[in-house]
């Protein structure tokens, strides 16, 4: 960890975070500080627990015992779509798209939240109701225009190739307007060329939301070519903290996860 | 085939073709005239004609003149019999086609607005009121102490559902019971006015009259939305398949209370199991058709909205529907509620035009109607259910019942047999449903243009 | 656009034993006491009639617990609310009464042998009727899944599920055609006669003509029976499920069924051969039905068919000591409020007690709390 | 010429995922697929272990036509398929997993033999005999998948994705036991996202792009072809 005084202000706080699921210790004792601009990444083998940890944070699980602070918040208890309207936004691991809907229909829905009319004007058809449709509408092709999904659009979500899904997932996810974006390996399945262009992507949406990102990862090159900090844990608890380098050259983690080969 | 069997199909195409029609025209987008000088969209004014117009045509082949008439009686039936199957199986492509719950309790709610309507005016052309004010007290107090405790407890967190369930429960039945007391207070001050079954007073016939009725169905409605609420809340967190039987559950439950309607309930004009009889036949073609565009226009604009959109995710994928900030919890509750307000309503609208409500009409095995008319029109298709409906009764009561029964007279039940094999055979051949998810007219989902990249087009 | 509305007030947060919590729990503890009370009012009020009805209770739990094991066998290894299930319970009651009734099948061993000891040849000859009958179940229900639900393996689980609901109806409006079974009540000539016992001071066989005392518990042969062959074929099933290699295939093919196949497993065998299972108890259990409330007719099976399905999902649906605890419950609850509040709401108390268990334990009393997946 | 795959074509629905693929393994060989998602290379693996029926095309096994032949057919042949994302039957303990793998083999104490020796490849899956499938870890669960695959005696085993999310450390692992496998005398179709792993055990390999083949030589080659390096092993 830095020694050096952050200034930055701190986005995401996680303490003491323990997740048992009956008698199976999933995550324990689990700490983690994000601050404002972070690109941090989580590694570990797998069954480690890091996709647990992703859920406690979005509230899909409820934590055993710990606490996760969001811009000061305490989010434990919040309900999942609670937590996503206050800025944190996620991708899935095996890309969960709604397969039968359109690519703009996905995004659309990511804006519901922020639909801003009444159920009322909806069924009525009011003007404020064509409005908002409108910016919406907007906002969604913006965010398709700058993933380069444009022409998409009116394809189904199922209908696109493997690569084009994990991006319409993140431009979905970017929708939730978040300040805090969780990625579940993004780059699985992905070649080395496609991963090169990820690894640019991540780097470009941060910069341009002004975003905090949290990366689950198993391809070395993604996670050790981008992240700033990365955590390693094994068995629910933290084995290590660090940058890369430091990662790569600490012997528990090389036993645990890496290996000699790499 | 003989001629009338031709007539009969001509009749079934005549009618869905003119459903069609509507469709179109209430979809139907003319370009802006320019008269002296002033651009008019002329839209909106040739989408109400049209609607006008319909609605006009069959008034016409419903009328009689003189001993002509273009739909008979027994026709008359079967329209206002589609109708509401239309009402009732369009709730359920809501709750089911587009927001995913698999619920057998459509019929439930169908039955608890038919029984509660047909209350409410049986009562009104008897001389009492209280029907009337109870039911309509007692709803618009319901709701706005749901209202109420949802809003307070909407800043408390991980409330167990049966907690709020039972503070939902407590509100309905204190504004029931005040409901009740006001009932007792106010209905001897109007039943003067309402006089008896054979001389009604001024409040219990013409324009009044139809007003009353439009109350107690839209009352009714309302009443069926609080109990799918209050039943919704606590149930619909369970798994799909619980939320199946728990709901035909619900049906079976209905059921047995409409049989025990004058002994375990204190409804003794309802007469239990031997049916309700001399309810006013009120539903005329006017209402049959209002009610029904209104829920087939509500309907198509709420899946147009962002609340729609909401709900199909739910259907779609819950998981991520909650990580994209849907409440879906709220979704599937919305849902429920206002696809039981619709059968709620299709239910007052039949007991009013059939004038007579048995608990057999409401049993679970005819309840499993709608969920096959869905299924047959297409899942999250309006357009399927609503051709669906009307092909459903006009061919399976209208024209097999009159075919087959030309050629015996038990030859009409073998319709029974005939329709669970074309379901079968449906099923077999196009498990999607006669539509897929295929809409027309105007409620065909409009194709968003590929945007303009004037502005400065980054691309990553 | 405008921006999210984020909260700005800090919610309260429930704790599980605070007293918002206890509200719910509140009032189903209350609802809890007082059908207690009910019960032990009576139980103290009438102690022998009390006994009677759950014996009468226990009757008809077995015969529920004999179809809830076909629905929970089929739902647990196709997914599907087999709706037919309780028509094909119908089918084994009106075949044996066609055996019966028609062709005297339960006497052959007496006609065949004449100097064969009476009870052994109506024991032999109701053994081949019920035999009978459930080969005649068995084959239906292997019938019914090739034609209706086998090509639907792929399809989205509610066209099979329409399929079944088809099926269904089919079997009921078709027997209740007048040439096929008619919607009559038939009266149910009995193979064997049905001997009871008192218990009044000792235990009594009742004689015919003669009263039985007003404070005595009867008990039947008929029920001796199905309670015995129910627990033998409870233990027969949970051994087949967790020891055979055919148990373990079923297991394996609930669970994943295109790996399933890869491993050698014929799973279309596999799956029939469960839904045979299933309807060869369904048939056992209308027989015995019938021969214990001797009067048939068409829908007899829609009721009992749902009262066995509720059950199956009361105890757990997929599991079969759950299928048996379900029913037993489901038949207590009959018989109770058959008595003690109105028979007519039995129905309703049978769903109530289903939608109250399941908002406590959302999978059944058995079931494995379903994972969270994401 | 132990298998053949003769002008492959299949589709789901409208879409054409394989188009007219051929490829062959000899017996004792590890032939490795390589390619980006969605080429189409689990989709080879489904249809030969029979669980896709193609549109056209042969496949021929030890000179007989198994095209058509049902998946539990094709097992009782000897060729074995170990599915991607491992496919643990969860609520099956370890033993009775294994029992599954050798569903087609009658003899008990030949099942036992077998548990036996694939317990000898995989020791932790001795330690956890009767352990649920589902509780085990990731590592664990695909040694259970291999193993279960080779307990019907397979000569050809087909391994869709044995590396998938697994650590580095773990791949390894799981790579020499594969290496141990064929050296045993089973031969291999292996399918592989992590390319560089896949080549550095392959006796030759096939590139398969957009349901097509696009390159074949020995692993070797296909290491050294530049095209390859570029695309799949992010040199």
């Amino acid at each position: 960890m830095n020694t050096t005084a952050e200034t930055r202000p701190v986005v995401l706080q996680i303490e003491g975070l323990t997740k048992y699921f009956g008698g199976l210790r999933a995550v324990y004792n689990f700490d983690l500080t994000l601050y404002d601009g972070d690109l941090v990444g989580l590694i570990g083998p797998n069954g480690a627990g890091k996709t647990t940890i992703f859920n406690q944070i979005t509230g899909l699980y409820l934590p055993t015992s710990g606490s996760i602070k969001f811009n000061g918040i305490e989010l434990v208890g919040f309900e999942p779509h609670e937590i996503t309207r206050l800025g944190i936004a996620r991708t899935f691991q095996n890309i969960r798209l709604f397969g039968n809907l359109t690519v703009l229909d996905n995004l659309r829905i990511a804006l519901h939240s922020q639909a801003g009319y009444s159920l009322f004007d909806g069924i009525l058809m009011t003007r404020k109701y064509r409005q908002r449709e409108a910016e919406i509408l907007e906002r969604a092709q913006e965010l398709l225009e700058i993933m380069g999904l444009t022409k998409v659009q009116n394809e189904l979500a199922r209908n696109l190739p493997y690569g084009e899904q994990r991006r319409v997932e993140i431009a979905r996810a970017l929708a939730c307007s978040p300040r805090l974006l969780l990625l579940d390996e993004p780059a699985a399945g992905m070649n080395p060329k496609e991963i090169t262009q990820l690894m640019d992507l991540i780097h470009f949406i941060r910069d341009k939301f002004k975003l905090t990102v949290l990366l689950i990862e198993h391809q070395m090159r993604l996670v050790m070519g981008i992240c700033e900090q990365i955590t390693v844990i094994d068995f629910g608890e933290i084995i290590a903290r660090g940058t890369p380098k430091e990662i790569q050259n600490n012997p528990r983690v090389i036993e645990a996860y890496l290996g000699k080969g790499a | 085939m003989d001629l009338s069997v031709l007539l009969s199909f001509a009749k079934i195409i005549a009618v869905i073709a003119y459903l069609y029609g509507l469709f179109w025209i209430m979809g139907l987008k003319v370009r802006p005239v320019t008269i002296a000088g002033k651009t008019l969209d002329l839209s909106l004014a040739i989408n109400v004609a049209g609607v006008v117009v319909a609605f006009g045509i069959i008034q016409l082949a419903l009328t009689d003149f003189g001993g002509f008439r273009i739909l008979n009686e027994f026709d008359t039936g079967l329209l206002y019999q589609a109708c509401t199957m239309t009402m009732v199986a369009l709730g359920l492509n809501l709750i089911y086609g587009f927001n995913g719950q698999f619920s057998l309790g459509q019929w439930g709610f169908y039955g608890i607005g038919a029984y509660a309507a047909a209350d409410v005016t049986y009562r009104w052309v008897n001389g009492d009121s209280s029907g009337l004010i109870v039911l309509g007290v007692g709803t618009i107090l319901a709701g706005v102490i749901i209202l109420l405790v949802g809003r307070s407890l909407s800043n408390l967190r991980r409330m167990p559902v049966l907690s709020s369930f039972t503070l939902y429960l407590l509100g309905a039945l204190v504004s029931g019971y005040v409901a009740v007391l006001i009932g007792r207070w106010v209905s001897p001050l109007l039943n003067p006015l309402l006089g008896t079954n054979l001389e009604p007073g001024p409040l219990a016939q013409g324009f009044w009259l139809q007003i009353i009725y439009f109350l107690a169905v839209v009352f009714a409605g309302i009443f069926a939305a609080e109990i799918s609420f209050l039943f919704g809340l606590p149930v619909l967190s369970l798994g799909s398949d619980y939320f199946g039987i728990a709901t035909l559950g619900f049906t079976i439950v209905v059921y047995t209370l409409m049989v025990n309607s004058d002994t375990f309930l204190p409804f003794p004009e309802m007469r239990g199991g031997r049916g309700m009889i001399g309810i006013p036949k009120l539903t005329t073609w006017f209402w049959a058709f209002l009610f029904m565009m209104a829920v087939i226009v509500s309907m198509r604009n709420l899946i147009r909205s962002s609340y729609g959109r909401a709900m199909i995710s739910v259907r779609e994928d819950e998981v991520a529907a909650r990580a994209m900030g849907i409440d879906v919890a709220g979704g599937k509750l919305l849902a429920f509620v206002i696809g039981s307000l619709f059968a709620g309503l299709g239910g007052g609208v039949y007991a009013h035009y059939i004038g007579f409500l048995s608990p057999g009409t409401f049993d679970f095995l005819i309840g499993f109607n709608p969920m096959i008319i869905v299924v047959f029109g297409g899942l999250g298709s309006m357009t399927g259910t609503i051709t669906a409906s009307f092909g459903w009764i006009f061919f399976l009561e209208g024209m097999l019942r009159d075919v087959l029964g030309r050629i015996s007279p038990q030859a009409p039940s073998w319709r029974y047999v005939l329709y669970p094999l074309t379901l079968l055979l449906l099923m077999l051949i196009r498990p999607e449903g006669l539509m897929g998810k295929i809409e027309w007219g105007f409620l065909k989902i409009p194709v968003v243009p590929l945007r303009d990249t004037k502005q400065e087009g980054e691309v990553a | 656009m405008q921006s999210i509305s984020r909260p700005q007030k800090m919610p309260v947060i429930v704790k599980p034993n605070s007293f918002l919590a206890w509200i719910g729990r509140g009032g189903l503890i209350l609802l809890a006491l007082l059908i207690a009370y009910i019960l032990l009012r009576n139980l103290i009020e009438k102690p022998l009639f009390f006994v009677t009805n759950i014996i009468n209770g226990l009757q008809l739990g077995f015969v529920y617990a004999l179809i809830a094991l076909g629905y929970t066998m089929v739902y647990g290894i196709v997914k599907l609310i087999n709706f037919a299930h309780g028509d094909v319970f119908m089918v084994g009651a009106f075949t044996s009464f066609f055996a019966i009734d028609r062709f005297k099948l339960h006497e052959w061993p007496l006609r065949a042998f004449p100097t064969i000891n009476p009870v052994l040849g109506i024991a032999l000859g109701t053994i081949t009727t019920i035999l009978l009958s459930m080969v005649v179940c068995v084959l239906l229900a292997v019938t019914i899944e090739r034609v209706a639900y086998k090509p639907l393996r792929d399809a989205p689980r509610i066209a099979a599920l329409i399929t079944a609901i088809g099926v269904s109806f089919f079997l009921e409006y078709f027997g209740l055609l007048d040439f096929v079974f008619s919607a009559r009540f038939i009266p149910y000539p009995r193979p064997f006669e049905v001997t009871t016992w008192y218990i009044a001071d000792g235990i009594h066989l009742t004689q015919p003509g003669e009263p039985i005392p007003e404070n005595a518990i009867v008990i039947s042969n008929i029920l001796i029976i199905i309670v015995i062959l129910t627990l033998g074929i409870l233990l027969f099933l949970q051994y087949l499920v967790r020891r055979t290699k055919i148990g373990i295939a079923m297991r394996a093919t609930s669970f994943d069924k295109p790996t399933a196949r890869l491993m050698g497993i014929n799973v279309d065998s596999v799956i029939s051969f469960t839904f045979a299972i299933g309807a060869a108890f369904a048939g056992l259990g209308g027989v015995l039905y019938a021969i214990a409330y001797p009067s048939i007719k068409t829908l007899m099976g829609v009721y009992p068919g749902l009262k066995a399905f509720i059950s199956a999902v009361l105890g757990g649906i997929g599991s079969i000591p759950g299928a048996f605890v379900g029913a037993l419950i489901m038949g207590q609850a009959e018989a109770l409020t058959a008595s003690y509040i109105s028979t007519p709401m039995r129905d309703a108390v049978a769903f109530t007690i289903l939608i109250i268990v399941l908002l406590v334990r959302p999978t059944g009393i058995f079931g494995e709390p379903e994972k969270e997946k994401a | 010429m132990l298998l053949e795959v003769k002008d492959l074509h299949v589709y789901y629905g409208a879409i054409h995922a394989l188009h007219g693929i051929s490829f062959h393994i000899a017996e004792g060989e590890i032939v490795t697929l390589i390619g980006a998602n969605g080429a189409g290379k689990s989709t080879t693996l489904r249809t030969i272990s029979g669980l896709i029926r193609p549109r056209s095309g042969h496949i021929i096994y030890r000179g007989q036509d198994i095209t058509l032949t049902p998946p539990e057919q094709i097992v009782r042949m000897g060729i074995s398929h170990v599915p991607e994302g491992r496919k643990i039957f969860a609520p099956l303990t370890v033993r009775e997993n294994l029992e599954m793998g050798a569903y087609i083999i009658k003899d008990k104490a030949e099942v036992n033999r077998l548990m036996e020796r694939v317990f000898k490849s995989f020791p932790r899956l001795k330690e956890r005999i009767n352990q649920l499938g589902g509780t085990l870890s990731g590592g664990e669960q695909q040694m259970l998948a291999t193993g279960r695959g080779l307990m019907s005696k397979p000569s050809l085993l087909l391994l869709d994705e044995p590396s998938m999310g697994l650590s580095p450390i773990l791949v390894q692992e799981i790579f020499n036991i594969i290496k141990e496998i064929n050296a045993q005398g089973t031969s291999i179709l292996l399918v592989e996202q992590n390319a560089q792993m896949a080549l550095s055990i392959a006796h030759r390999a096939y590139v398969l792009e957009t349901g097509n083949i696009v390159l074949s030589g020995t692993a070797k080659e296909i290491a050294e072809n530049p095209r390859v390096k570029a695309a799949y092993l992010g040199v």
